[in-house]
């Protein structure tokens, strides 16, 4: 039994490294198709990572080596965050040294890392990205926080594998705090991948851009690891969210490898399902000025602390 | 009532003088005529005195009688004038509230010093009920006397004149203080008036006149 | 015989610096009268300490607890107010501010002033007590207008019509005290105003004459003491005479008039039976902590800041003295002594840094502590010590006397902890200015000697943290002595 | 210069003594109290000392932040204008000692001696510099508050001691207050510990004098003075008070949250990097107050389990903010005296110029932005943990509005993300905003010590969270305030309740992101090439960067300014378009500084304004106050 949980870590990592792309790439796909264009192919975010990986890297004469390490932290922090979140099976090993609050404090510290290095340059865009990345980060963070809360007080753990098992073995009704945590979840999720209505990741306009504002100097493998990584994290807020909000079908406690087995096609009808969800957002609704987005992420923070009261 | 006698009569009519005297030099404005009568109320206050002594046959009130009538009737008014003399202060300005005003409110003081003395004349060793009375009288009026006053020589002869009810006041109550109380008393007094003396002097250097006004620099500031 | 060298030091000393005048030894032998009489009053000390209270002279003096410690403070401040006031006054005769003839007067009325202190302290008779405290105030008059300038005339001639007034109400609560104690006591013989008479038989006196000889004592002496409403002479004094006469009369004269209220309180409380004089103690001591607290916001002369200050200390000692019993009268025992020493090396420095800087002036002192760190730090420590901050004793009794407060007067604690508050901002903030900041003056080539406040600062750091046993024993038997409560 | 000799050697001297001071602490925690009797003190009352779990935390925490900082000190302190370094380092040991001595005092007359005393001599070290105008009033507003603060304490004191008139602790926690007393003592504590502190709105005085004291002693004051008033409260809400309504916790709590709330704001608008780090430490100490009021309620309503988590929560952020606080006011220390800069606005790129400090400041930086794995988020997640709780309150409305404070909690948290950004970035990245940071020089060796020290205590508090809990665990226990179960999970794991709910363990967790970091590097180096190409910054490709362009410390905080303005008295001097050089200032006031303390001078000045109208030189008036007096009080008589 222990050995599956275990193998059920590893999975889960390896499976976050490699569909993260794909993931992105589906996300993509259906945006094209809503948006009556041609789409990319599915794996086109695997060429241009692996196209990245083999460029030459170029870096800037005053850039520190802060600068350089910052993509391997930020790599980092997100594949750990994928070892924790129970994507597929709750007995995760490594979950118990890592809660939800550590969790949140982990996307905190890729976020710190990646503003840290745009500043590193000195750059006006760097430093407007970093800004503006720590306003939305700031009320993202407890927004998230508060999502993370009220599912910790329904179930009382902050163990996300627990609350994931709770929930899930929890009578199907539709609690109003979780409907509103869902909503706030949902915001921050959008907020914080960069993504319509707070930020568009196709665009490099200087009024509106955000992530990729701290990008911009970087390349080769060091944007390949920024690039990876920021797909790992959409990759991580959806699992999240599927174990907040629908944990049906993940391996649970008693199940052996027959469940894990099935949670692996579950995850991925789940990750479709969303993917096209994420799209259809982000079709319909327009792009917000940036001096918005405070406002968008304040109802984000609202609805999570309106999920507590009606808890 | 047994019918009060004749000694003590005639010591509350120089008890009544002495407070007469008191208003007079409330409504006094001239520095002269008020050194006068302070010098009669010194005279006064060592009939009074004299009156007790022979009346108790206390020695203590003999000397204290003589020590009055140097000081206050002989000594300190020569001094006084001699001053006035030099320092040509004749006139004190118009006091600082009207005479009718000011002789109201002594009045008023008055009656709150009779009414004050009542218990310490019940227990006073002489049978003149209204001297206590008179003594604070007289030290409240002199009080009076130096608040309303605006060259510092009328205040210095206030200042003297409470002196006097003080005497009186402890002359009448208990025939007068112990003997060495009494003489560091006067030499304080005397002390003083030589103080004073030099005090005028060097007053006067300063500032060419002995007006109060000149002495309202000290202040804080509003 | 060591009571009497205490007394007759310093009026031998007066008499003999007449006859020095302004003879260069004359300060050496203002500070040797000071030494004997500070020599003599320690065996006095010691031999009370050996043999308890003692009379001398046909019972017209007495010695015990209450006034022996008084005599030791007093015979200290004035040892080292004559130390401070060597190089001073020598300063200030260089500088053309005082003429030989006036530094003879100086000196010798020094050594007066401190007889008439000792007297005040010593004598045993309410009448000669008057005396002294009489003569004590004609005795500073003239050093108050040392300078001869306008401001140092109007301030004397205040301090001597004010305190002459003042006075003289105390004469005639000396002279009711007599009346009533003559009915009992009988008027053969001096004893009706001898103190340990009165004390004796005051449950005897008269209560309702008591109480208006209190009233016009409690005003008479109140002038001296400085207390509020009562206390217009005091800053004008205190801020226009020389230095060592502001020392002395901040440090030890108030101390002396404070020690007269407290005697006649114990005879009219025992009289009495009943709480009022102590009430009116309290109400003066509030009114004066409040009113010199607010005051101290209006102040620009530095001496005159600090005058403002032993208003308020007096102020709290009276409060002390008025809630009475055994915690109170120690702390306020304790805060007498804290307070003469500190307030009179606050005065040590302040002069030397109103004479370095050539004003008294606050705008104008600045930077003490580059031109010279040891008035600068003098002042500095000094004022903190004054403003109540531990480890300095000034906390220890405040402490003692707020924690009584609070306990007996609740009421009492939010109003003075208001005025220790107002009047620590208003100090701090003058007083930092002065110390620290930018100056243009030269640093001095020799800094000043001021042992003696550093003595005194020394001492009161000492009493803040570890109160000799035998000092302590000493307050509690004179706290004892003073009753009430 | 001989003083400077002797202050080059004694700096050393006390770090080795703090060290001590922190290593006999952290051995005797499991001993139970000692007390003893000094021979000094008032005649009735000697001075007692005590020793127990809670002064045995503190004293920890004195000694161990104070070794790094005196070893810095060693090497910072040079003479120049101001006090000389011979008296600076007289000030500087008597102040640590009178911080043991607060620690150690078991009565009210040497607490308040010790406390004064503490105050006392850091004034004089804020004033080190008195030369300069800000720096004495910022002193000036220092000692008042502070003086004002400990008559509030002594009243407390008062207070306390319940009829027994007695002024040792022992006899408080021998008295009985009826509930209406117990509160008024309580929030007398709470006003003369807040004022110390710097909770809101007793805070005006810390963002002054923080930054006016050389960078040691504003290490010492933010790391370990403010921590005192947290020590003082703790001893009298847990120990020498007793019987307080629960509810009264409350009031700690919504202070605490405000003042969390208001200081990491204005950080974020601030200019100037040590005012930065102050309004931090108002933040951090309002944190604190929130977890003190946490346990209080906890405590009150029966749930000692969770009290102890709260007050565990409570502990280890202080001994945590020690460090990280110190950390960066060395750090901005270092950069103060290489540059000779406190403004944001004239630094930047100094992690080239100074890497060490650079570096170790990060460490301070990351830790104080509450990420994991550093000892800021240990604090931090015990704290929410507590607040996960909060929901059993049997009260109708707490219940439901105090778990509130969690999503107020991770606001900061992540606000302080966002300053702390603010701060490393502007200061260490991008390029330097002056000519003369080219010449800028990496500290000396003695400072590096002092802040690798200080790193070295926040990675290790970070790590070892499980280690250390157990001790101050025994602080709950020792106060009654309630027991942790033991726990069974294996050493580096951190279960505070035992009861599977929530589980860390920062070691595993750093080892895995560090491992994660690791592959990375090798993988990519294995599996593609190493070739680098430097070049000047692309930037778009506009071309002719300068430093002109990169954000302002103005600019970074301007989206806080613009969310929060309700906060901030702000003054802009914007240009128009017609100046020829055109300038853009904003000034931020402080809106509590603004509508309390400074109508509190005029107030003062009017009533002493009154006062002196009494006192105006006629000599005739005084005469007449005397007769009015006298016939007052013999009416009175009569």
């Amino acid at each position: 039994m222990r050995s599956l949980h275990w193998f059920t870590q590893v999975l889960e990592v390896a499976a976050a490294l490699a569909a993260a792309p794909l993931f992105h790439g589906w996300v993509n796909q259906c945006r094209a198709w809503l948006q009556n264009r041609s789409a990319p192919p599915l794996l086109q975010t695997y060429r241009g990572i692996r196209k990245l990986f083999y460029k030459d890297a170029v870096i800037a004469e005053r850039a520190s080596p802060l600068f350089r390490i910052a993509p391997y932290v930020v790599f980092a922090t997100m594949l750990t965050a994928a070892a924790i979140i129970p994507s597929m099976g709750t007995r995760l090993p490594f979950s118990s040294s890592a809660d939800a609050i550590a969790l949140v404090g982990l996307f905190a510290t890729a976020r710190v890392f990646l503003a840290l290095a745009a500043m590193d340059i000195g750059t006006a865009f760097g430093t407007l990205g970093a800004r503006r990345e720590m306003m939305v980060g700031f009320l993202a963070e407890p927004a998230l926080l508060m999502v993370v809360f009220v599912a910790s007080l329904i179930s009382m753990t902050t163990s996300l594998p627990a609350i994931s098992e709770r929930l899930a073995t929890q009578a199907l009704t539709l609690s109003p705090s979780l409907a509103f945590t869902a909503v706030a979840f949902t915001m921050v999720l959008l907020a914080e991948n960069g993504r319509i209505p707070i930020d568009n990741p196709a665009t490099h306009l200087e009024l509106t851009m955000i992530h990729e504002a701290m990008m911009l100097e970087y390349s080769a493998r060091h944007l390949a690891l920024m690039e990876l990584a920021a797909a790992l994290k959409l990759f991580n807020y959806a699992c999240i969210g599927f174990a907040l909000f629908i944990p049906w079908g993940t391996a649970m406690g008693g199940g052996g490898p027959g469940a894990l087995l099935a949670a692996v096609p579950i995850l991925g009808a789940k990750l479709a399902v969303a993917g096209a969800a994420l799209a259809v957002i982000e079709t319909v609704s327009a792009k917000l000025r940036v001096f918005r987005a405070p406002e968008f992420l304040a109802t984000a923070f609202l609805f999570a602390v309106l999920g507590l009261l009606v808890h | 009532m047994t019918p009060v006698p004749f000694v003590m009569q005639l010591l509350n009519a120089l008890a009544a003088m002495l407070l007469l005297l008191s208003f007079a030099m409330l409504a006094q404005r001239r520095v002269v005529t008020l050194v006068d009568l302070f010098a009669l109320q010194g005279a006064v206050l060592c009939a009074a005195t004299l009156l007790l002594a022979w009346r108790t046959g206390e020695t203590n009130l003999y000397i204290s009688a003589a020590l009055t009538l140097a000081l206050k009737v002989i000594v300190l008014p020569r001094l006084l004038h001699r001053l006035i003399r030099r320092l040509g202060v004749y006139w004190d300005t118009d006091p600082l509230l009207n005479i009718p005003g000011t002789m109201l409110v002594g009045l008023m003081i008055v009656v709150f010093a009779f009414g004050l003395a009542q218990p310490i004349s019940a227990l006073a060793s002489t049978a003149t009920r209204s001297a206590v009375g008179i003594a604070v009288a007289v030290i409240l009026l002199a009080f009076l006397t130096m608040i309303t006053r605006r060259k510092a020589m009328s205040q210095v002869v206030g200042f003297l004149s409470m002196e006097n009810g003080l005497f009186f006041g402890a002359m009448s109550a208990t025939y007068g203080m112990p003997m060495v109380v009494e003489l560091g008393v006067a030499l304080d007094v005397l002390v003083a008036m030589l103080v004073l003396g030099v005090f005028f002097f060097q007053i006067r250097e300063q500032f060419d006149s002995l007006d109060l006004e000149e002495l309202e620099a000290r202040k804080e500031e509003r | 015989m060591d009571f009497l060298f205490v007394i007759g030091t310093p009026l031998a000393g007066a008499l003999a610096l007449i006859w020095l005048g302004a003879h260069r030894v004359a300060p050496v032998a203002n500070v040797l009268f000071s030494l004997v009489t500070f020599a003599a009053a320690c065996v006095l000390s010691v031999h009370v300490i050996a043999v308890g209270n003692l009379t001398f002279l046909h019972e017209q003096f007495f010695i015990d607890p209450l006034n022996v410690f008084l005599v030791a403070l007093t015979a200290l401040v004035g040892l080292t107010t004559s130390l401070f006031s060597r190089p001073y006054m020598r300063i200030e005769a260089e500088h053309r501010r005082v003429t030989p003839a006036r530094l003879r007067l100086y000196h010798s009325m020094y050594q007066l002033f401190i007889a008439t202190m000792l007297v005040a302290l010593t004598t045993n008779n309410m009448g000669l007590m008057w005396v002294a405290m009489e003569a004590a105030t004609l005795s500073t008059v003239l050093l108050v207008t040392l300078y001869q300038t306008p401001a140092s005339l109007e301030a004397g001639w205040k301090y001597f019509i004010l305190c002459g007034v003042g006075i003289a109400q105390a004469l005639f609560g000396t002279i009711l005290l007599y009346i009533a104690a003559e009915k009992v006591l009988g008027s053969q013989g001096v004893s009706a105003l001898l103190w340990t008479h009165l004390d004796a038989v005051r449950h005897q006196l008269e209560p309702r004459v008591l109480s208006i000889a209190f009233v016009f004592l409690l005003v008479g002496y109140g002038t001296k003491a400085g207390l509020v409403p009562l206390h217009s002479w005091l800053p004008d004094a205190h801020a226009e005479g020389p230095t060592p006469i502001s020392a002395v009369l901040s440090g030890l004269l108030l101390n002396v008039a404070i020690y007269a209220v407290v005697r006649c309180k114990v005879l009219v409380e025992g009289s009495l039976r009943s709480a009022w004089p102590s009430e009116m103690l309290m109400g003066f001591g509030l009114l004066s902590v409040v009113f010199a607290s607010f005051c101290i916001w209006r102040q620009r002369d530095i001496k005159r800041l600090f005058a403002y200050s032993s208003i308020e200390h007096m102020g709290i000692i009276a409060f002390a003295f008025g809630m009475g019993g055994p915690v109170a009268n120690f702390a306020a025992l304790l805060h007498m002594t804290v307070h003469s020493l500190t307030k009179s090396a606050i005065f040590f420095a302040a002069g030397h840094a109103a004479q370095k800087s050539g004003s008294q002036s606050i705008d104008k002192i600045r930077g003490l502590v580059t031109i010279s760190p040891t008035v600068g730090w003098g002042l500095m420590l000094g004022s903190l010590a004054i403003l109540g901050l531990p480890p300095f004793g000034v906390f220890a009794s405040e402490f003692l006397i707020l924690t009584t407060a609070m306990r007996d007067h609740p009421w009492a604690t939010p109003i003075l902890l208001l005025a220790f508050g107002v009047a620590f901002a208003g100090i701090f903030a003058r007083v930092q200015p002065m110390v620290f900041g930018d100056t243009t003056a030269k640093r001095l080539p020799h800094s000043p000697a001021l042992i003696p406040v550093f003595v005194h600062l020394g001492i009161v750091l000492m009493l803040g943290l570890f109160i000799p046993p035998y000092l302590a024993h000493w307050y509690r038997a004179a706290a004892r002595l003073i009753g009430g409560g | 210069m001989s003083l400077r000799i002797a202050g080059r050697t004694l700096f050393p001297l006390g770090a080795v003594c703090g060290l001590a001071v922190a290593v006999a602490a952290a051995m005797s925690m499991t001993m139970p109290p000692e007390s003893m009797q000094l021979v000094i003190g008032l005649p009735d009352l000697p001075m007692h000392v005590r020793l127990d779990a809670l002064s045995r935390v503190f004293l920890f925490l004195l000694g161990a932040s104070s070794a790094g900082i005196s070893i810095f000190a060693a090497g910072y302190f040079r003479s120049g204008q101001g006090t000389p370094p011979g008296l600076l380092c007289l000030e500087y040991h008597l102040f640590l000692a009178s911080m043991g001595f607060v620690l150690l005092a078991d009565d009210a007359y040497s607490f308040m001696v010790a406390w004064e005393t503490m105050a006392l001599t850091s004034y004089f070290l804020v004033t080190a510099q008195h030369r300069i105008a800000e720096i004495r009033q910022a002193g000036f507003l220092y000692l008042t508050m502070a003086h004002v603060g400990a008559l509030a304490i002594l009243l407390c004191f008062g207070v306390l001691q319940g009829g027994s008139w007695h002024f040792t602790f022992d006899a408080m926690r021998a008295a009985h207050l009826a509930p209406s007393w117990a509160a008024a003592a309580f929030l007398l504590a709470l006003a003369g510990f807040g004022a110390k502190g710097g909770i809101v709105p007793l805070h005006v005085w810390l963002p002054e004098a923080h930054p006016a004291a050389p960078s040691p002693v504003s290490a010492l004051m933010s790391g370990v003075m403010i921590k005192m008033a947290i020590y003082g409260m703790l001893r009298v809400s847990f120990d020498l008070l007793r019987g307080l309504d629960w509810r009264w916790g409350l009031v700690p709590v919504c202070l605490g949250l405000f003042s969390a709330l208001y200081g990491i704001v204005f950080a974020a608008a601030q200019t100037d990097m040590k005012r930065l780090l102050a309004y931090s430490s108002i933040e951090n100490i309002g944190i604190l107050f929130t977890g003190l009021g946490l346990a209080m309620v906890f405590r009150g309503t029966g749930m000692p389990e969770y009290a102890a988590l709260a007050l565990l929560a409570v502990l280890y952020h202080s001994v945590n903010h020690a460090f990280m606080k110190s950390l960066l006011f060395l750090g901005t220390g270092s950069v103060l005296h290489s540059t000779g800069e406190r403004n944001l606005g004239r630094l930047g790129g100094l992690i080239h110029r100074m890497p060490w400090v650079a570096w170790l400041t990060l460490v301070g930086a990351l830790a104080i932005a509450g990420l994991p794995p550093l000892n800021g988020f240990v604090s931090e997640w015990l704290l929410l943990q507590a607040f996960l709780y909060a929901h059993a309150v049997p009260h109708s409305f707490v219940n439901m509005l105090l778990p509130l404070g969690a999503g107020v909690v991770a606001l900061v948290a992540a606000l302080s993300g966002y300053v702390m950004v603010k701060f490393f970035g502007v200061v260490f990245l991008g390029s330097p905003r002056e000519p003369s940071l080219a010449s800028a020089q990496d500290a000396g060796v003695m400072e590096r010590i002092g802040l690798a020290w200080l790193a070295l205590g926040c990675v290790l508090l970070g790590l070892l969270p499980a280690q250390i809990i157990p001790a101050l665990a025994r602080v709950a226990a020792e106060l009654h305030v309630g027991v942790l179960p033991d726990s069974a999970a294996p050493w580096w794991m951190l279960t505070p309740l035992n009861n599977g709910q929530a589980s860390y363990a920062p070691v595993v967790f750093a080892a895995a992101v560090l491992a994660c970091v690791l592959l990375a590097i090798l993988a990519v180096r294995l599996l593609y090439h190493r070739r680098v190409r430097r070049a000047p910054p692309w930037d778009c490709g506009f071309g002719g960067l300068n430093w002109r362009m990169q954000d302002t410390a103005e600019g970074f905080g301007q989206p806080i300014r613009h969310l929060f303005t309700p906060f901030f008295a702000m003054r802009r001097e914007l240009p128009s378009a017609f100046d020829s050089a055109p300038t853009y200032r904003v000034v931020i006031g402080d809106r509590i500084w603004h509508a309390v303390y400074e109508p509190l001078g005029p107030l003062v000045e009017s009533v002493a304004g009154v006062c002196a109208r009494v006192q105006q030189g006629r000599i005739s008036l005084y005469l007449l106050y005397a007769l009015i007096t006298l016939c007052t009080l013999l009416a009175l008589v009569l």
